[in-house]
C-alpha cells in the first residue's frame, strides 16, 4: 500500500510539463487544432525526438522506455492538463497495447516510438452505443489473409491517422486489426469534434488484409484493450479538470463584484471546495483502475468502470461550475477554461457514459 | 380555483392554432425547431416577424394604442404555448420585449411615434448595451461615460455579451452621465444608432463556435440628447421598469415539454445501452419521467403566478424563482439531450442546425455524419451553460430571494 | 385558469388554524400521541362539533359540509402545520370518499360528521410493497355476505379506528369491504410509528361480514380512491412544510455563531432559499393534484403521482435541511421541528415512494 | 504505487482475523450489527474492551510506552476494516481516541500513571464536555467558568451533546479560566470526576426517542487543579493536540461497504415495485452500484491519506475532506436501507436494535414487527442526520478547506 510516485516519474512529469509550456502553449495548441490538418506534426516528432515520450509504454526491446502503466498515467495526465489534440491516447496508448499483447510487432512499436505511426481506434459504429464487445464489422478469411466490411462511426484522430485499430466479428469472436490509413476499399469522411480533436467515419468496403493485420482475438483481449485505454482516458481527465480548477480559483479570487473578489462570497467557496473535492476522489478512482490493469479481468474492469463513473460524473461537475463561476467569460471560446470543459464533456461519454460504466460495475458485482 | 382554459380561452387558442398553421412555413418551423441554442437566427426571426407584423400580434404586452393586441395575460400565455409547440422561432426579444416598455414607459411622444412603429415592424433591429468588463451581475459598478456636448452626449467605452449587436442597427445603452454617491445613480438609458461614427461591433465568439455575442467599442460617440429616454441620470429606473414591464407572463414550460417530446422521439430512434431502443431504457425512462413531472410542477407555478398578476398581485420572488427554475431545468434538458446524442453528440457540426449568427471554427460543409438530433446536441449542451449565467447568473438571483425572505 | 381562494376557504383555513393552536398546542398534541391510546377523543370530539370539519367533504345531504376537494385540501394542509395525529385523512377524507361513492350510506356518514366513527385504511399487505391493486387477502362470498382471510400491514390509525377499510381481492377483482374494529376473527397488534402515530398489523382470520360490507369494487374504483388519498396527504405534506422552513428562517436568524445570525451566512442562505422554492413547486403540484381529481382516470393518475414525486423530493429536501439548519438542536425531540421532519419521511413513502410514483407516472404517460 | 497489501500486512490481518474469530461473542456480534445509530451501547461496548485489553488491543494508536500497539499506519486501518467486518461493537472513542492523547501529550506524568491504565481496561468510562448552548460549531466562543480558589478549580456552567454522559464516571471539558482578547485564549482542559458534587446529567432525548447524548450542568463544582491537563489557559492547545493526535488512520470506507452488503442481502429478501425481489429493481441496484462506486473513491482516497501520512505528509484539507464524504455517503446509505425497509420502515421499534442508550417515547415490548432491517432503518436514518452536524457542521468543514485552498 504505497501511493507516492518514483523520482523518475516525478522527473518525467516535470520534463513533460515544461516541454509542453514551451512547445504547445494554449495558443499554439488552438492554432494546431484549427489548421487545415488538425495537428502539429512538429510537436509529434518533438514528443518522440526530444523527449522520447512515445514510447513511455513500449518495451525496451522494441526501443521504448519500458515504462509501466503508473508512468503512462503520469504522461497522460500531464497531456491532458495541456489538452494535446495529437493521438497520444490512440497511438502510445492503444497502440502501443495491441501490438504489444499481439507480440512480435517490434517494426510496428519502434514506428510508434519514432513518431512514424500514428493510430486511431476505430471500435463504435453508429448502432453500438458504447458496446465494443460486438461489432457488425464482418472480418471474413481469404487466401491472402482478410477481408473486412463495415462501417465505424466517430473514429477520433482518423483524419491524420497512419492506421486505423479496427473492431471486427470473425464469426462470433471480437478480433482487431491493424489497417493502413491508405488501404483500398477504406474511405474517411472526417469532422471536427466539440473538443477541438478531429474524427472520421470510416466505411470499409471489401477491404483486403494480409494475414498479419490480426493483431487479437477475442472479447476478453478486447475488453482489456478497452479497460487500459479508459484507464489512461481517466489520468488525461485528471489533468482537465486540474486545470479547470485552478483557473477558477484565480478568476475568482482576481474578479471583483460588489467591491470585493468573487472568491470571498461562501457559496462560491464552498462550490470551489466541492470541485476540489471531486477531483481528489476521481484521482482516487484513476489510481485505483492504472494499479488494477494487472489483475484479473473481473477486478481489473470493475476497478475501470467504477473510475469511469466518478471521473464522469467529476468532469461534469467540475466542468458545469469552472464555467458558472467564470461567468460570462466562460461563455467565450477565448478563454481556456470553455475548452477544457468541452474536452471535459466529450471525456465523460467516450468509452462508454456513466450509466454504461454504471451497469457494467453491477453486473460484475453480482457475478462477483 | 380551476386549472382548465375558459372556454374564450379555448376559442382564443384554436384562432393562434390556426393562424399558426397557415402562416408558418415548412422553412420558418424548421429554423424554429433546428436551433442550436436558445436564439433564433436574426434572417428567420425577421421573416416571421413581418408575418406578426400583418397580423398585429409582434407584441402581445404592449398598450393597444401602441400596437398591443389587448390580450389578457392567460392570452398571452397560450399564444407563448402554441407559438412554441408550432416551432416558430422567437421574435427577437431586445427591441419588443426590452427597448420597446422603456420608450412606452419613459420615452418623449417623438420618441414612441419614431421608434415603435419601427420596432413592430422589424425595420430596426436592436440590441442592448449594458454588461462591461467587470460590470456583470454587478451592472451598476458600469463606467461607459457620456459626457454633455450641448445638444449631445459624447460617448466612450466598452459594453460586451451583446446579443446580435451584429445584425443590429439601433441599441438601447446605459451610459454614466455622472459619478454620484450611489452608483445606481447618474446612470441614462440612451438609445444610439449603430451606424453613428465611432461604433465598433467584434464578434464574441462562444464556446459552441458562434458568434451571437458581441463586444461594443464605443469611441466618441455623438448622440443627440433627444435619444436620452426619460430623464438624463434616471436610467436606472427606466432599467428597472422595463424589467418589471412583463410581470406574470414568463413561459418555459411549454418549451422544456416540447423538448422532451423531441428527446424522446429521438431516444426512440436510437439504440440504448442495453441493445434496445434508448427510450425503453429504464434509467433513461426515469430521467425523462422526472424531467417531465419537474415540468409540470413548474407549469404549475406559471399558471399561478400568471393567475396572481391577473389579480393585481405578484409576489418579488417569483420572477427569480421562476429564472433559477426555469434555467436548471433547461439545462437539465440538455443533459439528456446529449445522453441520447452518444457518441456523435462528440462530432462539432453546427452546420446540422441553424445558427443564431455565423459560425467561426473549421468544420465540415458538405452535410452532417449520424442523426440531426445528435448533432444539435453538444451545441445546445454547450450553449445552455449560459443560461444559468445572462441576466443575472442563478446565485444572484437566490441572493436576491434571500433578501425578499428577510434572511 | 384561477388559483385564488374562495372567502369561505380563506374562513376556514383561519377559523380550524385559530383552533388548533389553541386546542392541540404542540405540547398537548405529543401528549396525545404519547399517552397510552395514542390520540385525543376530546380534540377529535371538538373537531366534529366545534368546527364540524370532520365532515368537511361529506355531502350536505348526509349531515356534512359539502365542501368540494379545494376545502379538504385547505383542512388538510392546516392539519399537516398542526402535526395532526388523529385520524382525519384515513377518516374524513377516505373513509368519506369510499363510503360516498359506495353510495346509500348516509347514517356511516353521519357518523363520520359527528366524530363517531374513526376509520383506518388497511391496503398495504407485507408483500404489497407500494402496490395497492392486487392484495392478497381474499373476500369469499358466504350465504350471509363476505368472509374475509389474510394479513395487511402497517395499517396507520388502526389501534384507534372504528372501522378498518380493507382492501381484498374478490376473485380476480380488488375490492373494499367496511369491517368493525371489534368483528370476531380480526386481531391487531398495535405499535408506534416514528410520526408519532400509531399503526398496527392485522389478521383477518375467518372475518364474517354481511353483504353491506362491500364498499366498492373494481381497480379503478380503488384506485381512485388511492389517489383521492394521496393528493390530500400531498395537502398535508404542505402544512408540514411550511412549518419546518419557517421555523428554520426564525432560528437562523436568532441562532449566532461567530458574532453573527446564522442567517447572515451565504450558504444557508441559499438552502433556504432552495427550501422556499421547493415548497412552491410542491404546492404547484399539490393544486394540479386536487384539482384533478375528477378528470379522467389517466390524467388524475398522471397528476397524482408527478405529484407525490414533487413533495416527496421536497419532503426530504426540506427535512434534511431543516434538520441541518437547526444543528445539534435538529437532533432533540424537544424541538418540534424533529417531529415534523420524521412526519415527513413518512409522508416520502407513504401511498407509495417517488421511485414507485415516477413509475406509474412513466407508464400512464408511455400509454397516453 | 502498490495497491495491494503487503505479505507481512497479509499476515497481520490473518492475525486480527483468527483473534476475531475467537473472542467475538455471538451477543457481541449482534450488537455491533443491530446497532441503532453509530453508538454501540455502552455494555457491550465495555465488554469487548475488556476482552481487546486481555489482548493489549485498545489504543492502537498509543505510543507503546502507554500501552500502544506500535502498529504501522496500515495496520491500524487493516485492524478497523476487520473490527468492522466482523461486526465488533466500537469502543467509545471518548477515552481511547479523545482524552488519552490529550493526556499522552500534555499531561503530567501522575495523569498518565493515574488514568491511562483505567482508560485502557474500562475501570473509567469517559465524556466529553466542550459544546453549550450556543457555543457548537464556534466552540472558542464558551461560557462555561472555571474560578480560581487555591488547590482547586470552582467549576459553573452548561454543556451540551456529552454522548454518554450518564454512563460515564469521567469526563474531560473545556472551561474558560480567563476572558482575553482572543476567546481561544484563557481556556482550560480539565478532567472532572463525573461524581462530583455539584455535577448533574440531564438526558437529551433524540429525534430517534434515544439518549445517547446529554446536557451537563455543573454548579460550583470544586475540581483539583492537579486535574488540568497542560497549564491553566493552555486547553485550546491541548483541544488542537488531540484532534491531530491520530492523523491518516480514518476509516468511512469500511463500514460503508459492510453497510451495503447488509443493505444488499436484505433487498435480496424483501419485494420490490415492480413485483420481484428489490435488488432486482434497475433503479434500486443502480443506487446500490453507484453508492460502492463512491465508496471505493473514498477508500482509495483513504489508503493516500494512509500511505501520505506514514510518509509524514498530511495536507491539513484531508480530514475534512473526509468528515464530509465519509458522512454525506453514510447518510446517503441510511436513505438506501429506509428505501428497503418500504412500508415496515415507517413503524418505531427501537426494541427491534441494540439501542446506544434508554429508549423513551412509548413502543411494544414485546418483539416486533416486519423484518429487523426494516426496524433498524428509520433509526438509523433519522440518528445519521447528526453525521453532517457533529463534530464541525459539514458547511463548517468547507470552510476550513476554502480557507486551506487560500480562496
Amino acid at each position: 500500500m504505497d501511493f507516492s510516485f518514483t523520482d523518475d516519474q516525478r522527473q518525467l512529469r516535470d520534463a513533460l510539463r515544461g516541454y509542453l509550456e514551451r512547445e504547445n502553449s494554449f495558443s499554439a495548441r488552438t492554432a494546431s487544432a484549427r489548421s487545415a490538418s488538425g495537428w502539429s506534426e512538429s510537436l509529434w516528432r518533438g514528443l518522440a525526438d526530444d523527449l522520447g515520450i512515445l514510447g513511455v509504454g513500449v518495451a525496451e526491446t522494441a526501443g521504448g522506455a519500458g515504462g509501466n502503466a503508473i508512468d503512462m498515467m503520469v504522461a497522460s495526465e500531464e497531456l491532458g492538463a495541456n489538452l494535446l489534440v495529437e493521438p497520444f491516447l490512440e497511438t502510445s496508448v492503444i497502440g502501443a497495447a495491441a501490438l504489444g499483447a499481439a507480440g512480435g510487432r517490434e517494426a510496428e512499436l519502434a514506428a510508434i516510438v519514432s513518431g512514424d505511426m500514428r493510430c486511431a481506434f476505430a471500435w463504435a459504429e453508429a448502432e453500438s452505443r458504447f458496446d465494443p464487445a460486438a461489432p457488425a464489422t464482418a472480418a471474413t478469411r481469404t487466401a491472402a489473409g482478410w477481408r473486412l466490411d463495415g462501417r465505424k462511426a466517430v473514429v477520433t484522430a482518423a483524419p491524420y491517422a497512419t492506421h486505423l485499430l479496427v473492431t471486427a466479428r470473425d464469426g462470433d469472436e471480437p478480433a482487431l486489426f491493424l489497417v493502413g490509413a491508405d488501404a483500398a476499399g477504406l474511405s474517411l469522411r472526417g469532422y471536427p469534434m466539440i473538443d477541438g480533436r478531429r474524427a472520421a467515419d470510416a466505411v470499409f468496403d471489401a477491404v483486403s488484409l494480409p494475414e498479419a493485420a490480426l493483431l487479437l482475438r477475442g472479447e476478453e483481449a478486447t475488453e482489456r484493450l478497452c479497460d487500459i485505454a479508459t484507464a489512461m482516458l481517466g489520468a488525461e481527465a485528471l489533468g482537465v479538470m486540474r486545470v479547470m480548477l485552478d483557473d477558477t480559483i484565480s478568476f475568482t479570487k482576481e474578479r471583483r463584484q460588489f467591491g470585493q473578489p468573487i472568491a470571498g462570497f461562501q457559496v462560491l467557496q464552498h462550490r470551489m471546495v466541492d470541485m476540489y473535492m471531486q477531483l481528489e476522489l476521481a484521482t482516487s478512482a484513476v489510481y485505483r483502475a492504472v494499479l488494477s490493469l494487472d489483475a484479473a479481468p473481473a477486478e481489473r474492469a470493475r476497478a475501470v468502470s467504477a473510475m469511469k463513473v466518478t471521473v464522469a460524473g467529476a468532469c461534469r461537475f467540475v466542468g458545469q461550475n469552472a464555467i458558472q463561476l467564470h461567468g460570462g467569460m466562460g461563455m467565450t471560446d477565448e478563454v481556456r477554461v470553455s475548452h477544457y470543459f468541452r474536452r471535459a464533456t466529450v471525456i465523460e461519454s467516450e468509452f462508454g457514459s456513466a450509466d454504461w460504466h454504471r451497469r457494467r460495475f453491477a453486473a460484475l458485482s453480482r457475478a462477483a | 380555483m380551476e386549472i382548465a382554459w375558459s372556454a374564450d380561452e379555448i376559442a382564443f387558442r384554436d384562432e393562434v392554432r390556426a393562424f399558426l398553421a397557415e402562416k408558418l412555413t415548412d422553412e420558418l418551423r424548421a429554423s424554429g425547431a433546428h436551433m442550436t441554442s436558445v436564439y433564433a437566427d436574426p434572417g428567420h426571426a425577421r421573416a416571421w416577424q413581418a408575418i406578426l407584423h400583418e397580423k398585429g400580434w409582434v407584441a402581445p404586452a404592449w398598450p393597444v394604442e401602441h400596437g398591443g393586441t389587448g390580450w389578457s395575460l392567460a392570452q398571452r400565455y397560450i399564444w407563448q404555448r402554441e407559438r412554441i409547440a408550432a416551432g416558430a422561432p422567437p421574435v427577437s426579444p431586445m427591441g419588443v420585449q426590452m427597448c420597446g416598455p422603456a420608450i412606452i414607459g419613459h420615452g418623449s411622444d417623438a420618441q414612441k411615434a419614431f421608434f415603435l412603429p419601427r420596432m413592430l415592424s422589424g425595420e430596426h433591429f436592436w440590441c442592448q448595451g449594458y454588461s462591461e468588463t467587470g460590470s456583470g451581475s454587478d451592472l451598476a459598478s458600469l463606467k461607459c461615460r457620456a459626457e454633455d456636448d450641448g445638444d449631445h452626449l459624447v460617448v466612450t467605452g466598452q459594453k460586451l455579451w451583446s446579443t446580435h449587436a451584429h445584425a443590429a442597427n439601433w441599441g438601447f445603452f446605459l451610459v454614466r452621465t455622472a459619478t454620484l454617491d450611489r452608483p445606481q445613480q447618474g446612470i441614462t438609458f440612451l438609445l444610439i444608432d449603430m451606424a453613428s461614427p465611432g461604433v465598433t461591433v467584434v464578434p464574441t465568439v462562444s464556446p459552441a463556435g458562434e458568434n451571437i455575442q458581441n463586444e461594443i467599442f464605443l469611441d466618441a460617440v455623438r448622440v443627440p440628447k433627444s435619444n436620452v429616454v426619460g430623464a438624463i441620470g434616471d436610467g436606472w429606473t427606466v432599467a428597472k421598469y422595463l424589467l418589471e414591464f412583463e410581470r406574470g407572463g414568463a413561459a418555459y414550460a411549454p418549451g422544456l415539454q416540447i423538448d422532451l417530446d423531441e428527446i424522446e422521439q429521438f431516444a426512440g430512434e436510437v439504440r440504448g445501452d442495453d441493445g434496445g431502443r434508448l427510450i425503453d431504457d429504464a434509467a433513461f425512462a426515469d430521467a425523462i419521467a422526472q424531467a417531465r413531472i419537474d415540468v409540470l410542477a413548474l407549469e404549475v407555478f406559471e399558471f399561478r403566478a400568471m393567475s396572481d398578476a391577473s389579480a393585481g398581485r405578484y409576489p418579488h420572488a417569483i420572477p427569480s424563482l421562476m429564472k433559477i427554475r426555469g434555467t436548471e431545468l433547461q439545462q437539465r434538458i440538455t443533459e439528456l439531450r446529449l445522453l441520447a446524442a452518444g457518441r456523435y453528440g462528440m462530432a462539432y457540426q453546427p452546420q446540422a442546425g441553424v445558427s443564431a449568427g455565423p459560425v467561426h471554427f473549421p468544420h465540415a460543409d458538405g452535410g452532417f455524419v449520424g442523426p440531426r438530433e445528435a448533432a444539435i446536441a453538444p451545441m445546445r449542451y454547450v450553449s445552455e451553460r449560459a443560461a444559468s449565467i445572462y441576466a443575472g447568473t442563478n446565485e444572484i438571483q437566490r441572493n436576491i430571494i434571500a433578501k425578499i425572505m428577510g434572511l
